[in-house]
């Protein structure tokens, strides 16, 4: 039982980054609507151009990260502002094959600009496991769980008690009335998928260590962060922290008991169980509303 | 024969149906006026099980609706058509009729797959079904527009003859007039007298248009708050004090009169 | 004081407004009536900054604020509820209302929602309640509160009676004639010709264009021109 | 044909201008695409390269096909479709390995009927569901096949793969580029015929009218839940099919010959052809085909090239290519001063 828990604990680092990745594509969905299937593409160019900064340019562990974080920004900014904004009266279909074409195309950049062998950069946090009531966990672990509860909650309360946080969800309830009631739509839209990527970007930035970065690294994290975000519900914040340490925990589990191999298809098969007896996710609601 | 019997429905709190009684002869076209919001539109998809009342029981003849799906009500001869038109935008009118048929025998991939004869048997029952109606209605000319091409006007015909297609016995209508010049209501009230005697089938009837109700119903339910205030025919539910505070609002009837004409344009 | 000049309107190849000219003075109520199709809400939204005009004036005040997008209208005072209500139904009242402040200061904005409900004692009643549990009288009187709360100097209502009953159509209209007794410019676009009995002065349109104006009394008891151009 | 073409949902202008054409010159326009399809070996054959390119057009003509019956006919996404061709490939590949003498149209309906299961049990769930859930759901269907199939080595070979042999009927081989190319064609021709007839039918109808308005769908008798199940499984059924095609043509199934990127390109030739416009999907095909075939060799830069073109496609072209006629034909109106006519009139609402 003692080894049962210590898989628990050692699936929550895992979560805390599925988490911040699901939180990025929610936060994006919430506001725009679109799903961003390349949102592991954009950030592991912004991982990649961390690497850079550490490795070429010099920068220390802090700095790099911050201007790492601006770069994301600038990324996620751009890609609404001049190219989703173009089709954002599109089907949804065309803005998922937009999103997907994005995908393969930052990936190949990625690959022709910094090929695709692995490289790594550092953990946070270095250091041992420590003892906490009998489990191990190590420093980096701890310091990601506390970063995600800390940006989950922090967003919450924007979204929920602010007034930004009412405009962002007036845009994503009706966007052509939020406009009308004087909202900027499009600075608020163009916002959210700059935050989104600079909190995509943590993950990746956050998981680079573990799984070694390279071009497609995130294809892989991406699948959980969709797991994760469905199993929150897709449009809930806290559903999608919860979702994500959720599925770091099942994974941890399965690659524990079963094998490290069929993972990401037993996770599949736990989001098509979820969604079969909930088809909106744990925390989905479903609108009230009188004909 | 339809038959209500003490349905109620709510959502979250909010009663759309307050322990509704209500009867529909065959033969005949009823209807059921209300202000917005009185609950008119959850009666239909309570009786269409789009809604699940809380309590309550639904005969039609006799059969207990409330225990079929939704799909299931139309092969017991109950069709309707919908407030704000729900037909399939991206097939032609003739198709949307089709569409309509293709319950009567729905035959398998396989069959259709290989034109068996009973596939073709269908195909031609269903064409001379969608055909009685395009002359019915008169809209034969629009049989080969894309359906989201149509003014909201003749959208609501053909929702409304996508219903008839199914053969039905009792038919539900949910404001037919709306979108519809003022000109236009005493040609549809109308075709919806015609109903029962050309199709041998009863209508239940909902509209804003009191001028419609009245020229079309024989028989009239009055609600308010999801309860029924009234019931009658057209001119004691119009003389109803219960029914002229409830949805006319309390002025003189005179006026009233006069005002329907124009709420008529609405839509 | 809002004036459109000869204003022309269309959607790519489509023409809907063909030379329409309108004035709303201050202080007063004007509707415009027509049937489907008529120009009417395309006016609306060419006043509100939604669509550009391709040729001729809006201006306010003198001022000419054709070119303003609808933010910017916003801010010069002209506030449209659009077609259709649109709740957020997810939103509670007092939600809904605070979206409509979005642009007043945090003092200012309970004050106004004070304002706004004294004019619609029936939403004060619900201000916890999910705007789409309303009916739909109801939310229209939300619709037109929520417009209220950006403060406008002029009002612009798109066809508030849409899919209402009698009754709650006449509670709408009475609403703005209460909010005429506040001062405020109302433009009404309107199908049903009950809205003339609120109004000071009304247009009909038909087909794009102007077909006559005069003061609403009389528009109101000109039965052959009701049937004409209000009947299709 | 006429029925099909009354049943036909939304084209792009370029099959809606093909419709207008009298009768005789469509018949025309069908015959001359046949007549080319038919004697290019004669002309090509000899290049074995032009011919694998040529039979992968097929093979992907079907696949696009069969996925835009799920997306344009249907209403539904899926971003996993080549994991249906992968368990195509690998059910080909085991009948032909472990069935001697297995006549080939069985082969091909058996790698069709095992994918249809498949789709089936995969619909089962995601005949509840729709917009972005589909979306991800399908596409981790996509990423699980070929991890399943890496895993799974006692049936699959693992990575090494299955080495396909080549279609026989009775004891006549086809191993020839050209053989391959007329085999793929025969079978894409009478998939397209089934599928035309299946569209044309009240289950193609019942298809488009849970696309179009699950509601009225309900109302109007039709199970909505099982007619999803039953677009899943007939999409899927022709995609193995496709997976089988692809089997013999690659000669070998492994987990790499299915990459998710592949499902992607797919539903961007769905996307681009036209939603519901089968000439569409098959000229998105073609399209693909060339472009692999010409980046093939110049390494690293494919996925920049393809990706590149999608965004780009999609930015000027939202409609999909089957749009760029009516572009062109505007633009050129506009330049000869004349006022361009709208392709569909904004409805009375729109305008009012």
């Amino acid at each position: 039982m003692h080894n049962f828990f210590q898989f628990v604990i050692g699936g929550l680092g895992f979560g805390g980054i599925y988490a911040f990745a699901a939180l990025g594509l929610v936060l994006i969905f919430k506001t725009s609507g679109v799903v961003n299937f390349a949102f592991g593409a954009m950030a592991t160019v912004v991982t990649l151009t961390l690497w850079s900064l550490l490795n070429h340019a010099g920068l220390p562990f802090a700095a790099a990260w911050v201007l790492a974080m601006v770069i994301a920004m600038l990324i996620g900014g751009f890609t609404n502002g001049v190219l989703m904004r173009r089709i954002e009266r599109s089907a949804v279909l065309v803005q998922i094959v937009l999103t997907l074409g994005l995908l393969i195309l930052i990936e190949g950049l990625a690959g022709v600009l910094w090929g695709y062998g692995p490289k790594s950069i550092p953990q946070p946090l270095s250091g041992n496991p420590v003892n906490v009531a009998s489990f191990l966990i190590t420093p980096n672990d701890l310091f990601i769980i506390g970063l995600t509860v800390g940006v989950g909650l922090l967003l919450f309360v924007v979204f929920e008690w602010t007034r930004v946080g009412l405009a962002m969800r007036a845009i994503a309830a009706d966007r052509e009335v939020a406009s009308l009631m004087g909202i900027r739509t499009n600075l608020y839209v163009t916002g959210s998928w700059a935050l989104g990527t600079a909190l995509s970007g943590i993950a990746a930035i956050l998981v680079a260590p573990s799984l070694g970065l390279e071009p497609t690294m995130m294809d892989q994290v991406a699948v959980f962060a969709f797991a994760a975000a469905i199993v929150g519900g897709f449009g809930s914040l806290i559903g999608a922290v919860v979702g994500g340490f959720l599925i770091g925990v099942a994974s941890n589990l399965i690659a524990a008991y079963v094998s490290t191999n069929l993972q990401l298809t037993l996770i599949f098969a736990v989001i098509v169980a979820v969604l079969y007896v909930r088809p909106d996710g744990l925390f989905g609601r479903q609108a009230v509303s009188r004909q | 024969m339809l038959g209500l019997r003490g349905v109620s429905l709510s959502f979250g709190g909010v009663k759309a149906i307050d322990n509704l009684d209500l009867d529909l002869s065959d033969g005949i076209v009823g209807a059921l006026i209300g202000a917005n919001g009185a609950g008119k539109t959850s009666v239909l998809n309570v009786i269409n099980r789009f809604y699940e009342p809380q309590s309550g029981s639904v005969q039609y003849d006799d059969v207990d609706i409330l225990r079929l799906r939704s799909h299931q009500v139309i092969k017991h001869g109950i069709s309707r058509s919908f407030q704000n038109v729900a037909l399939f935008n991206q097939l032609t009118v003739f198709d949307n009729l089709l569409v309509g048929a293709d319950h009567i025998s729905r035959p398998g991939l396989l069959t259709n797959l290989f034109r068996l004869p009973k596939a073709r048997r269908h195909g031609r029952e269903a064409r001379k079904r969608a055909e009685r109606v395009l002359e019915f209605l008169d809209i034969s000319h629009l049989r080969a527009r894309r359906a989201s091409e149509l003014p909201f006007g003749e959208r609501k015909l053909v929702d409304m003859g996508r219903a008839l297609t199914t053969d039905p016995k009792l038919l539900l209508l949910d404001e037919p007039a709306a979108g519809m010049p003022e000109a236009r209501h005493e040609s549809l009230a109308k075709l919806i007298r015609q109903i029962p005697d050309e199709w041998e089938a009863s209508v239940l009837l909902i509209d804003h248009s009191m001028a419609l109700v009245l020229s079309a119903a024989s028989h009239v339910v009055a609600m308010d708050f999801g309860a029924k205030i009234a019931e009658g025919s057209p001119d004691e539910v119009r003389s109803d004090p219960r029914v002229i505070d409830a949805y006319l609002g309390p002025q003189d009837a005179a006026q009233q009169d006069g005002a329907q004409a124009e709420a008529g344009l609405e839509g | 004081m809002l004036a459109a000049e000869d204003i022309y309107c269309s959607y790519g190849p489509i023409d809907a407004v063909l030379g329409i000219s309108i004035e709303a003075p201050e202080g007063s109520v004007i509707c415009i009536l027509g049937p489907n199709g008529a120009g009417k809400s395309t006016t609306l939204k060419a006043i509100a900054g939604v669509v550009r005009p391709r040729k001729g004036r809006v201006t306010l005040e003198g001022r000419d604020i054709t070119r303003l997008g609808p933010s910017r209208k916003l801010s010069e005072g002209i506030a449209l509820a659009p077609e259709g209500r649109r709740i957020l139904a997810d939103f509670s009242v007092r939600d809904n209302l605070r979206v409509g402040g979005h642009l007043l200061n945090r003092n200012k904005l309970g004050a106004r929602i004070r304002e706004v409900v004294e004019l619609f004692p029936l939403l004060g009643e619900r201000m916890n309640q999910p705007g789409g549990s309303l009916s739909g009288g109801e939310q229209q009187m939300l619709a037109i509160a929520r417009a209220l709360m950006t403060q406008p100097t002029v009002l612009l209502l798109d066809e508030p009676s849409l899919g209402l009953a009698p009754i709650a159509t006449r509670q709408v209209f009475d609403a703005v004639a209460r909010i005429r007794e506040q001062g405020t410019t109302t433009v009404l676009v309107e199908q049903n010709s009950l809205a003339l009995t609120v109004a000071d002065h009304g247009y009909v349109l038909s087909e794009g264009r102007l077909h006559h104006d005069g003061p609403a009394q009389e528009l109101f008891g000109d039965e052959r021109l009701r049937r004409a151009y209000l009947g299709g | 044909m006429s029925e099909l073409s009354l049943s036909a949902a939304r084209r792009g202008a370029l099959v809606k201008s093909i419709r207008k054409l009298p009768l005789g010159l469509r018949m025309l326009a069908i015959v001359a695409v046949a007549i080319v399809a038919i004697v290019f070996p004669a002309f090509e054959g000899s290049d074995s390269f032009v011919m694998y390119t040529a039979t992968q057009a097929l093979v992907y003509g079907l696949a696009i096909v069969s996925l835009n019956l799920l997306v344009g006919f249907g209403g539904q996404i899926s971003l996993g479709q080549a994991g249906f061709l992968a368990i195509g490939g690998y059910a080909a590949a085991l009948l032909a390995i472990h069935v001697s003498g297995l006549p080939i149209p069985i082969e091909v309906l058996g790698a069709g009927a095992a994918t249809a299961v498949i789709g089936f049990l995969l619909g089962l769930p995601t005949g509840r569901l729709r917009g972005h859930y589909l979306a991800i759901l399908t596409l981790g269907f996509g990423v699980a096949i070929p991890e399943i199939a890496l895993n799974w080595t006692s049936l699959t070979q693992g990575r090494t793969g299955l080495t396909v042999p080549p279609p026989r009927i009775g004891n006549t081989i086809f191993p020839t580029p050209t053989e391959l190319y007329y085999f793929s064609l025969v079978v894409l021709v009478i998939c397209l015929v089934a599928i035309f007839s299946i569209l044309a039918s009240s289950t193609g109808r019942a298809f488009a009218a849970v696309r179009d308005s699950e509601a009225a769908a309900t109302a109007m008798g039709i199970n909505v839940t099982a007619t999803k199940v039953l677009l899943f499984t007939t999409s899927a059924f022709f995609a193995g099919v496709a997976g089988d095609l692809d089997a013999h043509l690659q000669g070998l199934v492994s987990p790499d010959s299915f990459p998710f990127s592949l499902s992607l390109f797919f539903f961007a030739a769905v996307v681009l052809g036209g939603l519901a416009s089968v000439w569409g999907s098959l000229a998105g095909a073609v399209i693909l085909a060339v472009i692999e075939a010409e980046t093939s060799s110049s390494s690293g830069w494919e996925p920049v090239i393809l990706g590149g073109a999608v965004v780009l496609l999609l930015l000027f072209l939202p409609r999909g290519l089957a749009d760029f006629p009516y572009r062109a034909q505007q633009a050129l109106r506009r330049w000869r001063g004349r006022k361009p006519r709208a392709a569909v009139p904004p409805s009375r609402a729109e305008v009012s």
